[in-house]
């Protein structure tokens, strides 16, 4: 019988996500249009060119899809299932609101962080089987910068559950009276920088680089089994968007609304901001990656740990406001310091 | 419930045919590789005693996190070294590596 | 059943539906989808160039200490989490616990840095 | 014998995690070796969530299928091809090697199948974040701290022999 019911949520929330990447496919093309002052798909349904996603999918279906002939066929053929299925287990996990969840669990947010950890597996998987330097060296890029930035996450995220005293997801957004985001400037924006960073979208898209290494680790993969890499990059954006909106900005609370409208509304204006900075930056050097990486944002998240953490048991009364005046005031200071010395 | 005797059969089973990949390997990172199951093996009978015999007492799972933990940085410079000698001898052949011999 | 088990049988089953789902995907797509290989098609695509060289390039050793590093602050942050769900109940004791380890941890890292080795290559 | 829900999943896993380690030991190419060892380490998690230990269920996947296979694998671009391909992986010992962990196997078994544990009789109930952490940092502070210095003693240890490559 529980076995019934989480097939069926399972094959709910697939719909779910589905829906939501086609919408999120469709919208992005349409914001990159214009925002570059074009139009971006306009004939397909007519109406905005609204059925360019369901005409992309028929597209990559009919699509011959090749496997290199010296490559290792069987974890070619293996390594799209290593990126997909955990990040959509991860899913699960994402409430829409304080009831309205499939996988509620006491760990949660450690349970998204951990199953991140198969995606740049998968990546080297996928790169080495296909028997391409620019695929294993698109790969390897890849790993380095995800791994790079795995850890300022996983650290803001702790100083997170430090305010909520729990992992539980739920918990986190009950006990936000103000947005996380308020209290914590400094873990928010670590946040934001390691999510765009994860997801390997421009200006953090070294991985795959079209210019420099073709495409990066999925070079050699076509029609469908590429187009799963595609719809896994999508999946994780969504839950790296409901992290965002979970811990930072109250997650499902809002006035008057019903709670996951709140959330989805949340979620859908992290989207557009993060498909803003994709389209508006150029790249990052690699070099220049790897410093911000590990010499900036990792100190800054493991300051943010350690204010947090004196300024809650030494000011145990007042330590919402002591924490957001200290995090604002070094956030301004750098500010300004950054703005001094570059002219 | 599931009986605790299965989990130890399992685990014991596990560490045998880690046991096995020790002695019969002789490339270096497949032998390390074979370390981390009997290792595997090991963590499961302790969370499994701990559970099953002591549920309040969680002993056992101190002893796995920290396994894990010192398992972790053990594979680390293993495969640091490994690589090193690589790059000085050419080889990854176990038998191959004997400049402690001297 | 338990609300735990539930839970992690929701789990397994996102696991068995997501596998199918990919699974079929790709079954589908074996149908509909055209089939006419040829040895050019099959090569490594090198921008419609010939291939010359194996695939392995040598890397640099600083890969392997960029991995290191992770996985020594993965462990950090494995143990940081029931840490920041205690340590508000645990008082003082355990914030100059939790800064000494960290503090030794960012002694590697400031280590690694004059080392010089926090560069990519 | 019982049958029930949770006795399934562990057989199933069991037998994953069992034939997944028989392949490790025994196949020639090293790359699907290590994949096959992150299979067969994330299903071990699986056993853990079975025992009520969902953290150390989360800290196997983050820890070893995570980190170490990453190490792994990065550390395996750094030899050549060959060195894990084309030389033969098995040692000539391979007969007395089954007949040491064949011995050992048995006599475990012997030991272990008639053997009645003096099991607590109390259900299992999770094992939450709190509680584990409650202990972990009152009872066991000093090897806590202790884990700090070994990994730093660990990367020191890398990065000398990282630098001796550069040279």
């Amino acid at each position: 019988m529980g076995l019934l019911i989480g097939i069926g949520l399972a094959l709910l929330v697939i719909v779910l996500v589905l829906t939501h990447i086609i919408v999120f496919i469709w919208c992005e093309l349409k914001i990159f249009a214009h925002i570059m002052d074009r139009y971006g798909p306009i004939e397909t349904g007519k109406f905005h060119g609204v059925l360019q996603p369901f005409a992309d999918v028929l597209k990559l279906m009919n699509k011959e899809d090749t496997v290199p002939g010296a490559s290792d066929r069987l974890i070619f053929k293996v390594a799209p299932f290593v990126v997909f299925v955990p990040a959509f287990m991860a899913i699960g996990a994402i409430p829409l609101s304080a009831t309205l969840v499939v996988i509620n669990l006491d760990i949660g947010a450690f349970y998204i962080i951990a199953l991140s950890a198969f995606t740049f597996v998968g990546m080297i998987m996928a790169g080495w089987s296909s028997f391409n330097k620019y695929s294993l060296l698109g790969a390897f890029r890849a790993a380095g910068q995800l791994l790079s930035y795995e850890l300022p996450f996983g650290l803001t995220i702790a100083g997170v559950a430090m305010m909520a005293s729990s992992l539980n997801l739920i918990t986190i957004v009950n006990k936000q009276v103000v947005p996380n985001a308020f209290i914590q400037p400094i873990g928010f924006l670590v946040f934001v920088i390691a999510a765009e960073a994860e997801l390997s979208r421009s200006p953090f898209d070294i991985p795959h680089a079209e210019s420099e290494i073709i495409a990066g680790y999925h070079i050699e993969y076509s029609g469908m089994r590429w187009a799963l890499f595609y719809l896994a990059e999508y999946v994780s954006l969504i839950i790296l968007c409901s992290m965002t909106a979970l811990l930072f900005l109250g997650g499902f609370k809002g006035p008057i609304l019903p709670p996951p409208v709140w959330f989805l509304l949340k979620v859908y204006v992290l989207f557009f901001i993060l498909a803003w900075i994709r389209i508006t930056f150029p790249r990052v050097r690699p070099d220049q990656l790897m410093d911000l990486g590990w010499k900036v944002l990792l100190p800054a998240s493991l300051l943010n740990i350690v204010l947090t953490a004196s300024i809650i048991i030494l000011l145990p009364d007042i330590w919402p406001v002591a924490l957001a005046v200290t995090e604002f005031t070094i956030v301004i200071a750098t500010l300004i310091y950054l703005g001094r010395t570059r002219r | 419930m599931i009986p605790l005797n299965y989990f130890v059969i399992f685990s014991a089973i596990l560490f045998s045919i880690g046991m096995y990949g020790v002695l019969a390997r002789r490339n270096a990172i497949l032998l390390l590789l074979s370390v981390e199951l009997m290792l595997n093996a090991v963590n499961v009978n302790f969370v499994a005693f701990s559970r099953y015999i002591t549920p309040h007492t969680i002993v056992g799972l101190m002893y796995t996190i920290f396994a894990m933990a010192s398992g972790a940085a053990e594979i680390g410079v293993g495969l640091a070294i490994i690589v090193t000698i690589y790059r000085g001898k050419q080889t990854l052949n176990v038998d191959e590596i004997d400049m402690l011999k001297w | 059943m338990s609300e735990y088990l539930s839970a992690y049988l929701n789990v397994a089953m996102f696991a068995v539906v997501a596998f199918c789902f990919v699974a079929i995907l790709l079954g589908v797509s074996a149908v509909v989808r055209p089939k006419k290989e040829n040895p050019v098609k099959l090569e490594p695509y090198e921008c419609g160039m010939v291939p010359f060289g194996g695939a392995w390039s040598q890397f640099n050793v600083r890969f392997y200490v960029f991995a290191l590093l992770f996985l020594i602050f993965d462990v950090e942050i494995a143990f940081l989490y029931p840490w920041a769900t205690v340590f508000r109940e645990l008082g003082i004791t355990s914030l100059i616990e939790m800064l000494v380890f960290i503090f030794i941890l960012l002694l590697g890292l400031v280590y690694a840095w004059k080392k010089g080795v926090l560069k990519w290559v | 014998m019982t049958v029930n829900g949770p006795t399934i999943a562990f057989l199933i896993l069991a037998s994953l995690i069992l034939s997944a380690a028989v392949y490790i030991v025994t196949t020639r190419n090293i790359m699907h070796a290590v994949f096959v060892h992150l299979l067969a380490l994330s299903s071990v998690s699986g056993i853990y969530i079975l025992l009520y230990a969902q953290f150390i269920a989360a800290m196997q996947v983050l820890i070893y299928a995570g980190a170490v296979t990453t190490m792994v694998l990065f550390a395996l671009m750094l030899v050549k091809p060959k060195a894990g391909m084309e030389i033969a992986l098995d040692n000539q010992q391979k007969g007395m090697a089954f007949a040491t962990a064949g011995v050992f196997l048995s006599v475990l078994l012997v030991v272990l199948v008639p053997k009645v544990w003096a099991t607590s009789q109390e259900k299992l109930t999770p094992l939450t974040v709190a509680k584990f952490g409650k202990i972990l940092f009152t009872k066991y502070v000093l090897p806590f701290e202790m884990i700090s210095v070994l990994l730093l003693v660990a990367l020191i240890g890398v990065l000398v022999l990282a630098s001796k490559e550069e040279e």
